[in-house]
């Protein structure tokens, strides 16, 4: 049991680095910063629930599960708020410009 | 060496570059993002060090809502990077205030690693007396019951910052509000987010406090989680900052520290001396004051950020 | 099990750092915001590794705390930027 | 090195690094960074402090964990309270600087609160 | 005094202190609360209380020639917090408790408000004049160096306010500077302290005190502690925001903050060298502090001789006034040190009443001229007579001619630093002596002489009274009766060994 859970977890947790250092290497490469931020942002959330995904079956109580998944929506609602409240700005400022 | 002190390196290094960031950075602005990152590192770093209360405590207030503060400061502040030029100091000055500061820390840094492994504690007296006040988390246990006085008096020294920001008001707008007006239409997004965020925030808000009697957590915690949202709610212009001479807001303001002080003397009264809490009867009083305490800092710490007074009152 | 999650720890604090030293001297302020805003992320994900490896109790909530502020610098950032519909507060005095 | 040493270290740095900044940079705002990056550097030696005084079944010192959280507290309101302070002199004079010339040529008086 | 269970065991009478601390926080609360002219009304109210409350621990302090101690939530320290009053706590409480109801009386006229309405400055003014007068009971009292740091987070957050109460830019900005100083001193004494706990696991004084040993640790500690101390006194060369922050503000802020504010940091540095840090070798960082001392007294003098305005000369006053209180420093041990100590405290006391004072009556200058120019200031005395004496009483201490309390400090510290051959204090002394009596006489000359000018508004007599009554204090302590010098010692480790 124990193993299956940490082959599910290592798994995941693994597929999230990786998404994590995509995202990184996405944002040094890409040309514009827009669409740099927009990939960063996709692939920092998808990183993210990946490594909740993979503490999920390790978590204690049923409470700390619940926690773990609304860490994750928090932080992607933040994101998504964040980059259109930001690029707003960005826009407005570049018409007043 | 093992991965953790792998990481623990790879931390301090991080830690330390972003800081040297906030001091450095050409712009104000890029160097106030620079703290914000900084706040959400040291988090990491308390949890490393297993003060988890002090991880949240950073994490709340620390880098959030301080965070709210010095952006939105260096943001309304872009105007007088441009307009003022700097007095700034000569390259020598600069080079023997470096020369200072780097002994400074050498010293500190010295006698950080002079400090026993296994140093004096008070870990083992708090733990003796924890019973007494029916709390399982000793460090609220410090905050509320040994060091009581403390708390209580720092309370006060929040009302007075209170007291201090408003007193920057123009004449004719005491009495009057802080901040801006209630938007006739919000901006949809940051309405949005506050709509979602506050419910859920107050929720754990009073869960970090409730908790806090025994887990990580407590009353400052709780009270700066709630106080966030309050700020998000505000900023997202969904509700307007209360007229600084609101009797409710004064109320709530000083409410955490009256009572706290009320108690305190009750408990010369009732317990044998200021700040004792009746045998048996410690952790309901305790929640009690906590209750308070959570109220005025979730009320305190959005009029701090709010500032002074910006309109006139209203009848 | 625990190295693992440590080492996961550090490489995503790892290629945090390394965006943070591309995007923090980014060209402006909406980059940096930005950046902030997603190391916030890699951050959150290397605390909770880093608890549930050392056995620290009670982080879930630490964590939770950082994700619901998470948008809070650059929401500060909007609202100050931009403090429109407000006639009566640009006055000084 | 233990990880809380390693903490103190980086305390230390940032004290040093604060107190530069404090002293040697010359827009307020920016010496508020500074006094708050000071700060949590002194809230990291005692953060080494208590973790050193690990005992008792605990991973850390409560008492100087309850100090930092009492520190925390009064470091922010005291940033709001200079934040104010900067603001208002922006509001003011259109410039948020410590120049010492604003007080040297003060007007006549200073007949107090009228 | 023995440290042990005899330094933490509360005594009879204790429950004294916390009141001390409590009713003006309590204060600061209602105020705040009740706003209006209440606050006003409160203040008022409790301070008769407060200073009765001051008399009856220097009584009780005064009857057992012990120090009073109370501890708290009945926790005995290290984990509790104590407080503890000993001669010199109980004599500043008395100061404190004398100059901030003088300093409210006079202030009434400033600081009236309205009925049915609540304004700006009356609220600030009151609410965090209490707020001081809390902050400093527990800087005298407060037996817990973390304690004492919230003390002194309490003291700045009340003072620095009424630095820019009236809202001038000038004014705000030079709040900003006193702030960002504070600041400073602030988090220095706080590293300081961690180092301590870190060193000792404790941060009661009475506990701490047997256990320092001159070690690495505890020389940064005492360096921090005292270097942000130094930064809240205004200790040369740490003073430059203190001038335009006690010129800028309304004269009776500013006679509280000359007379009192700075004093409880000062207070601190005694507490932090004469108790905690005593079993240090303590002659080199005294010699330091006395230099210092020195510095500030020659720089300050010679910087109020050139000041345009009455206000600021008053103020680079106290820049070289503080540095007499520094020559203490170097004289703590050996037989003359308990006239060294006794000398410290009488122009602690001394200069707190005469800078009241002073403050007061250039407020009221001020007022009734229209200005505070010096050069406008010819004939000034024949118009405002009582003020001018007021003023003249507290220049007489400052320049420590007899009688006066100021005269009796400087003698003091004179005596002690030519028995222990440091002569080069008291030439210092005699030199800031000469350098105050001549910024006092280009004020007090030409007021004395010429026409007597259009008065704008005549001042009231009650106020003129209190600026005259804190002179005449200042004047009084030079008649205090040696058994004053006794009580001041009481609590002291050396009490009553060398007192003729």
């Amino acid at each position: 049991m124990s193993l299956v859970v940490d082959l599910f977890s290592i798994v995941a947790i693994g597929a999230g680095v990786f998404f994590f250092v995509a995202g990184t290497v996405g944002l040094l490469r890409f040309p514009d910063a827009l669409s740099r931020l927009h990939a960063l942002t996709k692939a920092d959330n998808l990183g993210l629930g990946l490594v909740v995904l993979g503490l999920l079956p390790r978590s204690e109580s049923l409470l700390a599960a619940l926690k773990l998944v609304a860490i994750w929506a928090l932080v992607q609602l933040a994101g998504a708020t964040a980059a259109q409240l930001v690029g707003r700005a960005v826009r407005r400022k570049g018409t007043a410009a | 060496m093992s991965v953790l002190q792998a990481l623990d390196i790879g931390l301090a290094f991080l830690v330390f570059a972003v800081a040297a960031w906030t001091i450095f950075a050409p712009g104000a602005f890029a160097a106030t993002v620079g703290y914000v990152v900084y706040g959400l590192l040291l988090s990491l770093v308390w949890i490393r060090l297993f003060a988890v209360d002090v991880a949240l405590t950073e994490a709340a207030i620390g880098s959030g809502v301080t965070g709210v503060l010095l952006i939105g400061a260096a943001a309304r502040l872009r105007a007088a990077e441009t307009a003022g030029r700097e007095k700034s100091l000569s390259g020598l000055s600069r080079l023997l205030v470096a020369v200072l500061c780097v002994l400074v820390a050498l010293a500190l840094a010295g006698v950080v690693l002079l400090l026993p492994d296994q140093g004096p504690s008070l870990a083992p007296q708090s733990m003796q007396h924890l019973p007494e006040t029916g709390l399982g988390n000793p460090v609220t246990a410090v905050l509320i019951a040994y060091r009581a006085f403390d708390t209580m008096l720092e309370k006060v020294v929040l009302v007075l910052a209170v007291v201090g920001v408003w007193s920057l008001a123009a004449d004719r707008y005491w009495g009057g509000a802080p901040g801006e007006a209630r938007a006739q239409r919000p901006e949809p997004t940051l309405a949005f987010l506050a709509q979602i965020l506050a419910p859920l925030g107050i929720l754990v808000g009073i869960h970090v406090f409730w908790v806090g009697a025994d887990a990580p957590g407590g009353a400052f915690q709780g009270g700066a989680i709630l106080a966030a949202m309050w700020i998000i709610v505000m900023m997202a212009r969904l509700t307007e900052a209360p007229q600084t001479k609101a009797f409710w807001l004064r109320l709530a303001l000083v409410a955490g520290p009256v009572v706290f002080l009320a108690a305190g003397v009750a408990g010369a009264i009732f317990a044998g001396g200021f700040f004792a809490y009746p045998p048996g009867f410690a952790k309901p009083a305790i929640l009690f004051i906590e209750a308070f305490m959570v109220l005025s800092i979730a009320v305190t710490l959005p009029m701090l950020v709010a500032g002074p007074p910006r309109r006139e009152p209203r009848r | 099990m625990t190295e693992f999650l440590l080492a996961t720890a550090g490489v995503i604090l790892f290629t945090v750092a390394v965006g943070l030293v591309r995007i923090l001297g980014g060209p402006g302020d909406a980059d940096r915001l930005m950046a902030a805003q997603l190391i916030g992320t890699g951050g959150i994900a290397s605390l909770l590794l880093i608890a549930v490896a050392t056995g620290a109790h009670g982080v879930e909530d630490v964590a939770l705390g950082l994700a619901l502020l998470a948008a809070f610098a650059s929401a500060a950032f909007v609202n100050s930027a931009a403090p429109a519909e407000a006639p009566d507060v640009a006055d000084g005095r | 090195m233990t990880s809380a040493t390693l903490a103190g270290l980086v305390g230390a740095a940032l004290v040093g690094l604060g107190l530069y900044g404090l002293i040697a940079n010359p827009q307020p705002l920016r010496k508020i960074l500074a006094f708050n990056l000071m700060g949590s550097g002194i809230f990291l030696v005692f953060g080494i402090v208590a973790r050193k005084g690990a005992a008792a079944g605990l991973q850390a010192d409560p008492v100087p964990q309850a100090m930092v959280i009492t520190g925390i507290v009064v470091a922010f309101a005291a940033s709001a309270l200079a934040v104010a302070l900067v603001l208002r002199l922006f509001e003011d004079t259109g410039q948020a600087t410590l120049n010492p010339d604003a007080w040297t040529k003060p007007p006549d008086g200073g007949a107090g609160a009228e | 005094m023995t440290a042990g269970a005899s330094a933490i065991a509360a005594t009879a009478g204790g429950s004294l202190l916390p009141l001390a601390i409590l009713l003006p926080a309590l204060g600061v609360l209602m105020s705040l609360l009740l706003g209006g002219r209440r606050a006003e009304w409160i203040a008022l109210g409790l301070m008769p209380v407060e200073f009765a409350v001051a008399v009856a621990i220097a009584c009780l302090v005064w009857r057992s020639g012990q120090p009073l101690v109370y501890t708290l939530a009945g926790y005995t320290p290290p984990l509790g917090i104590a407080l503890r009053a000993d001669g010199f706590s109980a004599v500043m409480l008395i100061t404190a408790g004398l100059i901030a109801p003088a300093a409210a009386l006079y202030a009434r006229a400033n600081f009236a408000t309205p009925p049915e309405t609540e304004k700006r400055a009356p609220l600030v003014f009151w609410t965090l004049l209490q707020g001081i007068q809390a902050a400093l009971s527990l800087v005298f009292l407060g037996g817990d160096l973390f304690n004492l740091y919230v003390g002194l987070e309490l003291l700045t957050f009340a003072a620095v306010p009424l630095v820019s109460l009236d809202g001038r830019p000038e004014t705000v900005a030079a709040a900003l500077r006193y702030l960002l100083f504070a600041l400073f001193g602030s988090v220095f004494y706080l590293l300081g302290v961690a180092l301590l706990y870190g060193a000792y696991g404790t941060l009661d004084i009475a506990l701490l005190a047997p256990l320092v040993r001159p070690e690495p640790a505890v020389w940064l500690a005492a360096g921090l502690m005292t270097a942000g101390l130094l930064a809240k006194t205004a200790l040369f060369p740490l003073h430059l925001w203190l001038p335009p922050a006690h010129a800028n503000a309304p004269a009776a802020a500013s006679a509280v903050l000359s007379g009192l504010v700075v004093k409880g940091s000062f207070f601190l540095v005694v507490r932090l060298w004469f108790d905690v840090l005593a079993t240090l070798p303590g002659v080199i960082p005294g010699t330091i502090l006395a230099a210092l001392g020195s510095a500030a007294i020659l720089s300050g003098s010679v910087l109020a001789l050139r000041q345009a305005r009455l206000k600021l000369l008053i103020a680079y006053s106290t820049v070289a006034q503080i540095g007499y209180l520094f020559l203490m420093f170097p004289l703590a041990t050996g037989p003359w040190a308990a006239d060294a100590f006794s000398g410290g405290i009488m122009q602690a006391l001394s200069h707190a009443f005469a800078k009241a004072a002073m403050f007061l009556s250039a407020g009221l200058i001020a007022e009734s001229l229209g200005h505070d120019r010096i050069a406008g200031l010819s004939g000034a005395a024949r118009a405002l007579p009582v003020t001018f004496l007021a003023l003249g009483l507290g220049g007489l201490s400052l320049m420590g001619l007899p009688p006066s309390g100021g005269f009796a400090a400087k003698w003091l510290l004179m005596k002690a630093s030519i028995e222990a051959g440091q002569w080069v204090w008291a030439v210092v002394m005699a030199a800031g002596g000469l350098l105050a009596g001549g910024y006092l006489y280009r004020v007090l000359a030409p007021a004395l002489s010429g026409e007597s000018p259009q008065l704008k508004k005549a001042p009231a007599r009650s106020r003129e009274s209190v600026a005259l009554a804190l002179a005449l204090v200042a004047l009084l302590l030079a008649f205090a009766p040696p058994s004053f010098f006794t009580f001041l010692q009481i609590g002291r480790p050396a009490a009553g060994v060398a007192l003729q």
